[in-house]
């Protein structure tokens, strides 16, 4: 899969904006998870502007590409890239974890062109193995469910019985992705609980396995062309996505205490400028600087 | 009123729930070419078997894995299919409540669950087995709706209720034969109950299994000259507040009988519309808050109070109460 | 009766229910040897992090698999220890339900549950984040005690209490700073009730957090003239029968208010005592059945309709109803 | 690990004792499963007269083994076991599935020597889990946990949780044996969720494996030495005990249908005179035969 310089620059600038939109909405809801947001960046750009098929304006298309959020508390990072592919207008995500808004975690009902809820961890991928049995009973050859978890999240037996059970029903039209970013909600993956030798777990389970590097654009996209049009051979794919928790602003960088925080708008301020030098764009701050409401607080709750 | 085919003695011509539940499979399946049934490893137990038979392309095995069974139902209906995940009531409410909580329930996914072998009758698999927390759980989890049918006509009605309606439905299917109350014409409607037998000293107010209980206990009652009615309330969410608040009002106490624990479950359903529209003294009927262990069917029914016998020494008590207070 | 603390106004040196539980952990880590605290992947949110800091070897990190972190616990408590494994409440009654049933409540082991993070304040992670289900859950496994604390001092003692005893315990706590009601001195019992306010005209059972919203619509109902007995029933399961018969058959007529779902929990626990005891109209505050939003805290007690307004007008429907009946 | 004559024909001698108590009492109790209690009678009989350190007349002495029978319906050759044992008087077997007596799935509280209660699959290699870790906290380092898990069984996330823990914790004190007899409860395993390459799994969820003829009383001998004496480095062992599902008596033999299903007393009957010839044993039937009381049936159910 070769890209051109210009998809190559458009997706960069998506993953960009993936990470720019998370962290106002974060901000701006005062509640979230910066971390696992920032790491998917590049991945969700090149699934969305590349990889999948969707029609945003038939957001029930029947033969569209399915996606489910297993991490569900990435969901910053969904709301921007569905904004971004034009699912609805980017102001709309600052309703993020407003009452009656786009939720803290996925809700289909809230937000246009989610294909599942969630916020449990480890259900996601039986979710998606549904899907993928669905498009087999409606004779559905080319579409592709896409399911991404978290490194974490793989702890969870869930994950593994639809692990098994994808093998078992040979779904090669269901493409897991690991956002293998190596940090969980309080610590380190192999402090808290190991989970190697990750890659042979899967093989065992009976997936083909692909590692690459989450942030390499152009790794990502070839990927993510074979998963899809070469290797079908009666196997489900997982591809082991290595990230960084964080990727992009220094502090929150492969650090724990950013899995789940909203910082104030000065901190936002702050990374945003980073992130836009550390990305080579022209420094751009936190967009509601002085414009946020104060949120009510209540018994001193944060 | 319907009338009350249950004679003097329980037994007559008794229809396995299973078997009405595997036949009902089957003739939902063939209305509904969308509708897929999947199994934990128990068809054979639970009779989804007869649907595996019926159409095998649409049964799908997951295996011993019921957290699976559940999410992987989740899938199939936000494609467009309507599920039934089948399998032990124990191993849906309790092992796979996430799940079904929300994977399922809080996007209103219209996944149909039955629940196999509710209650005291399993087998003598003992108390891991026994699933009696089913109705107070299910009963917390909002758009769910929760059914339990009385006998066979009543399962085939409420699970073509289930299927008529868009959403998450749980309903119960007791590991028993029961003697049919209701004919082959019998209609089920969500949030409706139904007046079996007119009465004026007592309701008793029944659920699945246990309605056909009551009736033997209003037998009883007859027997000693207090006039028993009799409620089935096989829509147990949403429940018939109209027809709960309007017996009550009437008689002035009630007993409820359910094939389940007395904590949070049926009895509370009805107490929380008393409580609001009619609070009268009201005993309730099913398992005590204890472990059920492995015995005979009929020695557990003694062994946990849950007899014919028992639900009139209940409505006796109620009526004592009712004397009590008006004095 | 205690005195009661909360002045007019809310907040006053509020103390966040976390860090009364990290505290709380850490002295029970001094007293009891055998005691070992269990997390899976959420101890800086629940505060557990203070037992592991004093503790660092009687702490057990089973990663974010929650049925492994009770199995655990079981077998822990097979060899003689005594473990809190800590979660957030919907992965401990949602996620591990059948591991809490059957390894833990059914062989009655030494296992108490803290539930982190129930009801509405939960910083707006959504739906599946807020626990509404876990009273009604929890109270219908047999063996298991229940209890939601009101404040600090409430949940150390309610701690201390579960430890003091053997077998499985759960008990809530809240998101949320809340202001005294008890002071240091302040006992639990299982069982027990605590009146906190006496009044005349409506009974005001309050549970867990809601307890000092009761105190507040009790304030106001003062205003309006109306006599409002408020009383604090920490101890759900097993629940003050006594106390909640004679309160109610003083006032004649009850409110109940829970930080969970209306359906099958606090308030169906309070009314199954009635049902037998003394039937009184009786209205619930709680989440009306439905999935709970993200949103601000306070925001959400409105949206919810579970402020102290909405207590003190419950508290007149209720009245109301017993003006009714007695006419 | 040599075994004497007299210890390997005391072990035979076991074995058959265990189906035979087994048919014996899901007779008499009328229900259980049969399948799975055949297929472990060999290696309860190794583990209970051979490998492990248990004191009968001291149940709860501290430093014994420990043994969690995950798959719970497998109690009646457990119970029988125990009995042979001498935990109780045999013929309190015959208490099984009577109200009050021992339970259909294990009950602690009603028979001596049971380490754990069950029933729902999936849950035991937690406890046991939990159990070698209390074992590390009271510096036992002789002790060792046992848990017996079905092959079916595996399915169940909850048992990758609890082995992807009991690597993390370097477990060495931890042997799950898998009764791995290819049968579940309605079909073959590779029909209804295959699990192979099953000894894969476990390495790559960090345990060590031994695979094993379970119906090999020296070789079983063997593996549990090597076990418990030989292997300990660090890792958890799993025992991949290859058995025939109901192995004993020919219609019981690789036959779901046997998996759970009472015979009547004619044909356990029969059963037991088969498994005697089986067994180069003098023909010996159904002890209870005619002598079982007529037990109630309600409405019909079985
Ligand atoms: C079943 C369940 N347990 C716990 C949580 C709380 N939780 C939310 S995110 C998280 C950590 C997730 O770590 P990982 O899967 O590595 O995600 P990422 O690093 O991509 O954020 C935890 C424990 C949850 N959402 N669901
Ligand atoms: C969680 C759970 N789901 C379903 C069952 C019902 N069940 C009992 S035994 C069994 C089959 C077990 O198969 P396997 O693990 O292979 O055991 P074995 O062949 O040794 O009998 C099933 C499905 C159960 N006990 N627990
Ligand atoms: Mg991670
Ligand atoms: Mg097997």
């Amino acid at each position: 899969m070769h890209l051109s310089p210009e998809k190559l620059c458009e997706l960069d600038e998506i993953a960009y904006q993936i990470r720019r939109l998370s962290l106002e909405m974060i901000t701006f809801g005062k509640w979230g998870h910066i971390g696992g947001a920032f790491s998917m960046a590049e991945f969700l750009s090149v699934l969305y502007f590349q990889a999948m098929s969707v029609k945003p304006d038939a957001p029930q298309w029947e033969d569209r590409d399915r996606l489910v959020l297993s991490k569900a508390h990435g969901s910053p990072a969904l709301y921007a890239v569905l904004a971004l592919r034009g699912f609805y207008p980017i102001e709309q995500v600052y309703s993020y974890c407003e009452l009656g808004g786009f939720e803290g975690h996925t809700d289909m009902a809230r937000t246009p062109g989610l294909e599942s809820s969630g916020g449990p961890l480890g259900m996601g991928l039986s979710v998606a193995v549904g899907m993928a049995l669905a498009m087999r009973f409606n004779e559905n050859a080319r579409g592709r469910v896409f399911c991404i978890l978290g490194d974490g999240e793989s702890n969870e037996g869930n994950v593994w019985e639809a692990a098994m059970s994808a093998a078992h029903y040979h779904l090669d039209n269901l493409i897991a992705v690991i956002d293998y970013n190596k940090v969980m909600a309080k610590g380190f993956v192999w402090e808290e609980m190991a989970i190697e030798p990750f890659a042979d777990k899967w093989r065992a389970f009976g997936w083909d396995v692909i590692e690459v590097d989450g942030h390499d654009i152009e790794a990502l996209a070839d990927t993510f062309h074979r998963a899809r049009w070469v290797m079908p051979r009666g196997k489900p794919i997982v591809v082991i996505a290595h990230t960084v928790k964080g990727k992009g602003v220094e502090m929150a960088e492969f650090n724990y205490k950013w899995h789940t925080h909203a910082p104030d708008a000065q901190t936002a301020d702050a990374m945003l400028r980073e992130l836009a030098r550390n990305c080579q764009r022209p420094e751009q701050g936190y967009s509601k600087l002085g414009a946020e409401e104060v949120k009510e607080e209540f018994y001193g709750g944060e | 009123m319907v009338e009350n085919r249950v004679s003097g003695e329980f037994g007559n011509n008794p229809v396995e729930m299973r078997d009405a539940f595997g036949a009902t499979l089957v003739e939902l399946g063939r209305q509904y070419p969308k509708m897929i049934t999947l199994d934990a490893d128990l068809h054979t137990s639970s009779k989804a078997t007869m649907f595996k038979k019926a159409y095998p392309d649409r049964f799908v095995q997951v295996g011993i894995a019921e957290q699976n069974l559940f999410g992987i139902s989740a899938g199939l209906a936000l494609s467009g299919f309507m599920p039934f995940p089948s399998t032990f009531a124990v191993f849906a409410t309790r092992r796979a409540l996430d799940q079904i909580a929300i994977s399922i329930c809080f996007p209103n996914l219209n996944v149909k669950i039955p629940g196999s072998y509710v209650g005291l009758p399993t087998s003598r698999a003992g108390a891991s087995h026994n699933c009696i927390e089913d109705i107070a759980v299910m009963r917390a989890l909002p758009n769910m709706r929760v059914a339990d049918p009385a006998d066979g006509a009543d399962l085939r009605a409420i699970m073509r209720a289930a299927a008529a309606v868009e959403g998450p439905v749980y309903f119960r299917i007791a590991r028993m034969a029961m003697p049919p109350i209701f004919g082959a014409d019998h209609k089920f409607e969500w949030g409706k109950g139904v007046l079996l037998r007119e009465g004026r000293d007592v309701t008793l107010f029944g659920t699945g299994i246990m309605t056909t209980f009551c009736l033997r206990a209003a037998d009883l009652l007859a027997g000693e000259g207090i006039s028993a009615e009799v409620i089935h309330l096989g829509s147990i969410k949403p429940i018939d507040r109209e027809l709960i608040a309007e017996s009550a009002a009437r008689t002035g106490c009630a007993v409820t009988a359910e094939n389940a624990t007395i904590n949070g479950g049926f009895g509370a359903a009805v107490l929380e519309v008393l409580g609001e529209e009619c609070p009268v003294p009201l005993q309730r009927i099913g398992v005590r808050d204890r472990w059920v262990d492995s015995g005979g069917i009929k020695e557990l029914f003694t062994h946990h109070g849950m007899q014919p016998e028992d639900i009139a020494a209940a409505a006796k008590v109620a009526m004592c109460d009712k004397r009590r207070r008006s004095q």
